[in-house]
């Protein structure tokens, strides 16, 4: 009996030849129980070792596996191939990064940015560690726990076309991030990390597409809290306006 | 840290402003005043039109209705513009967008004022 | 603002197409949204023609209102209540996602938050209708 | 030439705890921290059920410290315990001061849950993502030092040692397929365990012991290799871990006739709440264990990845789950098509942790000066002959914030390293690269081998264990070795060369299988992890020591050290 079969159409890239990346079609093995992932690993262990993609944990939380995969941006380890059928599928590197090598493109531009946004703990004082833990209830929790679920796959940067038209756009990932630590009951670190969201090239770029959390994989939805972010300056600016001496301390 | 000034989060209330009215609002006016009037379902005769825009309120209303949508028209068209590929015209499309929506409001005003 | 990162050598730098709009089923609905906006601007525009022909007197008034019942602007009119209709789906639907509303602890499911937006978008425009059609 | 005074291999929760006490140990530091993946990436994200710290009234360090020792079958040591189990409820409030989001209590204390094992509620969680949590916590925080300086996507390929003093690693940058120095005058390997030497595995691609082999190949033994955990709760197939915590909320496990089987092996009485150290929340080599005798009765499903039983949670319902285990009913609606809040998940057990790992003292040094290891490839050892469920997140945090604050001191009292000697190990190592991989012509491929590896390990170093499958193994491992001197890349590209790692990844599993393998064969006794139906009894006369396994040219010579015993004697680990 012939084995079931489905064709995968990679983008392949090679950075010291080729000027364009092109696609090249493989013909792997079809189990009803594969990811995109698996594929690819088959034609890197059997057919062509050049392949270059990254992948880790293979279950979906340590965010390296992200491609375009019919053109939509996907974790590859949770895209399985029957949700394909019969194929082909196109697997390209994630839009609007530049492209290193075959499927694997640079991420530097957003671990600069998530620095920038300062996704960490601020405050005036620190209270020893002796004294125990600071308290937060479960509702103060729930507040910003959606936010720190981000795994940074870079999906909603692949997702957002603003990001695509003008690269300076800090995006999804790391306003969210910055957003989760203005929301954490914990931080007093409001008055340093909104006036960076709310720059120019902050949350102002955003023109609402929404793509971002349509495909973001761990229900983050980086949207709504650059729309939150985006009330919160609007107020702080109609404030200084009002209060020119800071309503804000 | 020093923070840039910008001017976004002006544009960006008017905009949402202009935009909840728009969606609350326009709608049916649309469907009065483009269809059903002009269609004959329903009357709307001068007298009445001239009763109804000579209160302040209504005066009020229609400022609303008209001056501030424009604000989110403004500001989506700019970025409509921006998005095609205008990025190089960043800032006369801006501040051609943003000016049409002041002009707008100017003449909405002297409009209902010199009734 | 700080200037974009010098292209690094080696890497494949995508371009963005100015059709990218028409990759994306999502992309295009978006664009319709935002052309919207243009449809809503000229309506009100008409709408302050309309209240400027008022005040000029009965006959000014007339020819308008006839002028606005040629088939182009009812067919104008038509394609922009569509996009009315549209802006007003997808804006009600955001405004819930944007604005968080607390009930004690929880927080107010989206979903419900943009239901009671949608009812109370109806009741208004009944009301509107309802007190232009009254007295006329 | 790239320096720093101290310089952390791996940017998983050990290398950026102890990247971080480094930096706030002086001002005048610089700290570099290499990694061949983003540190987000790190396996440390995937860690599910929680960590481990005294945190209640109810509880005390000495029930921590005793309930690790006797889980470890007393080949803890003792005085590693001790500091273990006290400076644990610091480590994990400094986390929660790092802005980790730990589930909470009603009253915003943080919440504890029961885990395997443990005789108190005394684990820590973040749902069930609390190494997902704690390494973004630890990474985002490790941003505000600017005296950081990272080397994202670099794979460590040698120690260079010089006057026997480490000085440094030599380093490939993935992006440019460059290999260069990076000095330091002290060096800590934060490089995470070596699951990958197995082919049913809950660790992620990039485990494949290479910190372990740097430090094997430049002398410093390798401790405890033969106790490998088995999890006894993995998805068949692709080896995805079902957390512990699942059990520790009350789920059942249960054969193919339903019935709660681990009653039959002494850990009943079954009850509807969770017991602590009964039934499903026994600790997890007896459960493995149990696990195979019931398929050796012939009461286990039998699938097409093997033999499996069933994890069931619906009893808890919707609510519990979503709350308590919402990680547990994505992966599993994803993976296996299952909802748990209907159906009973497939579980199986798979290779988990590696108890063992480069041996250091409790400030993480090993006998190499300059050379420090924290985090799971180490073994200080706490974890003995089995390690409990949720005491690794807090063995890297107390232990990496020790080997960090050591590695800094260490520092401190050095001087500037001289980078000529340096320069030239550096070329040395691009030159075997060269030679070995990118310009070779072998016919051996990587993936063979790798697989070839996996089974023997499987057949030979699986729960039970024997004497004659051990030396088949040993004699496959060997061969393999050799076989692998002939492997040839399809890839000779300087970029991202994916196919050079593979390589080198291999290279350190084929080491770190030998050390297993080897350590196993030369206990003959049943302890912990390491059972042997040669051996079924333990053997404190002959073997309440650890063993040490150093590289030798015809493989690893297994030494042994004593075991540091402070308060517990020894007695008979019964549950
Ligand atoms: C699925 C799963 C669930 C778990 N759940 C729990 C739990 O609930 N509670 C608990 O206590 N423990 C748990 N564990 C165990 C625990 O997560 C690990 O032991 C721990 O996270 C290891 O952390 P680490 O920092 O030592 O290594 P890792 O997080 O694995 O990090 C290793 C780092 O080293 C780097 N590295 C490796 N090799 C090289 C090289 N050659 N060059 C450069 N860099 C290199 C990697 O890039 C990575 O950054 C779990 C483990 C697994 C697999
Ligand atoms: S917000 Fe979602 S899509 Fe974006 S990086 Fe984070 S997890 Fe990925
Ligand atoms: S897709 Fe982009 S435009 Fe805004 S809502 Fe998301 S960031
Ligand atoms: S491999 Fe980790 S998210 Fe896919």
């Amino acid at each position: 009996m012939a084995e079931e079969t489905i064709t995968l159409e990679v983008t392949r890239y090679r950075p010291r030849e080729d000027r364009e990346p092109r696609a090249q079609a493989f013909t792997v093995p079809y189990r009803k129980d594969w990811v995109v992932l698996d594929a690819l690993n088959h034609i890197k262990d059997r057919v062509d070792g050049t392949l270059t993609y990254r992948w880790s944990c293979r279950m979906g939380v340590c965010g390296s596996c992200g491609m375009m995969v019919n053109g939509v941006p996907k974790l590859t380890c949770a895209a399985f191939l029957r949700d394909y059928l019969p194929g082909p599928i196109r697997v390209e590197p994630l839009a609007y990064f530049p492209v290193i090598r075959d499927l694997v493109v640079d991420i530097e531009d957003f671990m600069g940015k998530l620095r920038r946004v300062m996704p960490w703990i601020i405050r005036r004082t620190e209270q020893p560690l002796t004294a125990g833990e600071y308290r937060q209830t479960p509702a103060q929790l729930e507040a910003y726990k959606q936010f720190s679920m981000c795994i940074n796959c870079m999906l909603c940067y692949a997702a957002c076309p603003v990001y695509g038209l003008s690269p300076l756009f800090i995006g999804p990932a790391a306003i969210a991030l910055g957003y989760r630590y203005n929301l954490d009951s914990r931080d007093e670190g409001y008055h340093l990390r909104q006036p960076i969201l709310a720059e120019a090239v902050g949350v102002w770029q955003c023109t609402f597409v929404g793509e971002c959390s349509a495909v973001c994989p761990k229900g983050v939805d980086p949207a709504a809290a650059i729309q939150r972010s985006k009330v919160a300056g609007a107020k702080d600016w109609f404030l200084s306006i009002l209060l020119p001496r800071g309503g804000r301390s | 840290m020093s923070t840039r000034k910008t001017s976004e989060p002006f544009w960006w209330g008017l905009f949402s402003v202009g935009g909840v009215v728009a969606a609350f609002l326009v709608p049916v006016h649309l469907f009065i005043h483009g269809l059903a009037v002009p269609l004959g379902w329903i009357a709307f005769p001068h007298a009445r039109m001239l009763a109804l825009v000579g209160q302040p309120l209504v005066k009020v209303y229609l400022f609303v209705l008209i001056a501030l949508p424009l604000y989110h028209w403004a500001h989506r068209f700019r970025f409509v513009l921006e998005d095609l590929g205008l990025h190089a015209l960043r800032a006369p499309i801006a501040v051609g967008c943003y000016g049409s929506a002041v002009a707008g409001t100017v003449g909405t005003l002297w409009v209902l004022l010199r009734l | 603002m700080s200037a974009p990162p010098a292209p690094r050598p080696g890497l494949y730098y995508p371009k963005m197409p100015a059709t990218w709009w028409l990759r994306r089923p999502a992309y295009l609905r978006f664009m319709l949204r935002e052309v919207s906006s243009v449809f809503i601007a000229i309506f009100l525009a008409v709408l302050m023609v309309q209240v400027y022909r008022a005040g000029q007197g009965p006959e000014a008034y007339a020819a308008f209102l006839e002028r606005l019942a040629s088939p182009g602007w009812i067919a104008f009119h038509a394609v922009a209540l569509g996009f009315a209709l549209y802006h007003s789906v997808t804006w009600l639907k955001l405004t819930a996602v944007v604005q968080v509303v607390r009930l004690g602890e929880h927080q107010v499911p989206p979903r419900l938050v943009a239901a009671g937006a949608f009812a109370f978008w109806g009741i208004l425009s009944l009301a509107i209708l309802f007190a232009v059609l009254l007295r006329s | 030439m790239l320096q720093h005074d101290v310089l952390v291999i791996g940017g998983g929760g050990a290398g950026l705890r102890a990247a971080i006490a480094a930096a706030e140990e002086s001002d005048r530091l610089s700290i570099g921290v290499l990694s061949k993946v983003y540190p987000m990436r790190s396996h440390t994200v995937s860690a599910e059920g929680g960590t481990a710290a005294v945190m209640r009234e109810n509880d005390h360090l000495d029930f921590h410290a005793k309930d690790t020792i006797f889980g470890g079958d007393f080949l803890s040591d003792q005085d590693a315990v001790e500091v273990f189990v006290r400076e644990a409820p610091a480590e994990v409030i400094q986390l929660e001061h790092w802005g980790c989001p730990w589930s909470r209590d009603p009253d915003g204390r943080v919440s504890v849950r029961p885990f395997g094992g443990m005789t108190v509620n005394r684990t820590l969680y973040a749902a069930d993502k609390t190494g997902f949590h704690m390494l973004h916590a630890l990474f985002q925080t490790s941003l505000k030092y600017e005296k950081i300086v990272r080397y994202d996507e670099w794979f460590a390929t040698s120690l260079l040692v010089e006057d026997g003093k480490v000085c440094g690693v030599a380093a490939l940058n993935l992006h440019d397929g460059q290999v260069s120095p990076v000095t330091a005058k002290a060096v800590i390997i934060c490089t995470g365990g070596g699951g990958r030497v197995y082919p049913f595995t809950t660790n992620a691609a990039i485990k494949t012991g290479d910190g372990m082999a740097l430090a094997y190949r430049a002398g410093v033994p390798l401790k405890d290799m033969e106790f490998v955990q088995y999890h006894p709760t993995g998805l068949p197939g692709t080896g995805i871990l079902i957390t512990e915590a699942s059990r520790s909320e009350g789920g059942h496990l249960k054969n193919k006739d339903g019935y709660r089987y681990l009653q039959d092996y002494g850990l009943g009485p079954p009850t509807d709440k969770p017991v602590h150290r009964k039934m499903e929340l026994g600790p997890r080599d007896i459960l493995s264990r149990c696990h195979i005798q019931e398929y050796q009765k012939g009461r286990t499903f039998d699938g097409p990845y093997g033999h499996y039983v069933h994890l069931d949670l619906r009893h808890l319902g919707e609510k519990v789950i979503d709350k308590q285990l919402p990680f547990v009913r994505e992966l599993t609606r994803n993976y296996v098509g299952i909802d748990p809040v209907h159906e009973p998940i497939p579980v199986r057990p798979v290779v988990h942790y590696m108890m063992g790992g480069i041996s250091t003292d409790l400030d993480g040094a090993t006998v190499l000066p300059g050379l420090y290891a924290a985090g799971e490839t180490a073994c200080v050892s706490i974890n003995g002959a089995n390690r409990l469920g949720s005491n690794s997140l807090t063995e890297l945090l107390v232990f990496g914030a020790r080997a960090g604050r050591a590695a800094a001191r260490d520092a401190l009292g050095r001087p500037p390293i001289r980078s000529n000697p340096l320069a030239q190990l550096a070329a040395d190592e691009r030159r075997r690269l060269n030679e070995r991989f990118l310009r070779a012509d072998g016919r051996e491929r990587i993936a063979e081998i790798r697989e070839e590896m996996q089974k023997a390990m499987e057949k030979g170093l699986g729960i039970y264990r024997d004497r004659a499958t051990m030396q088949e193994t040993c004699k496959t491992l060997r061969h393999l070795r050799e076989r692998f001197a002939h492997v040839g890349l399809m890839d000779r590209d300087a970029v991202f060369n994916t196919e050079l790692i593979a390589a080198l990844e291999l290279e350190s599993l084929l080491h770190v299988a030998e050390t297993i393998a080897h350590s196993a064969l030369a206990r003959e006794e049943s302890r912990g992890a390491h059972t042997r139906t040669d051996f079924p009894k333990r053997d404190d006369t002959r073997f309440l020591k650890h063993s040490l396994a150093t590289h030798t040219p015809d493989g690893p010579r297994i030494d042994y050290s004593p075991v540091t015993i402070t308060r517990w004697p020894p007695e008979e680990r019964k549950y």
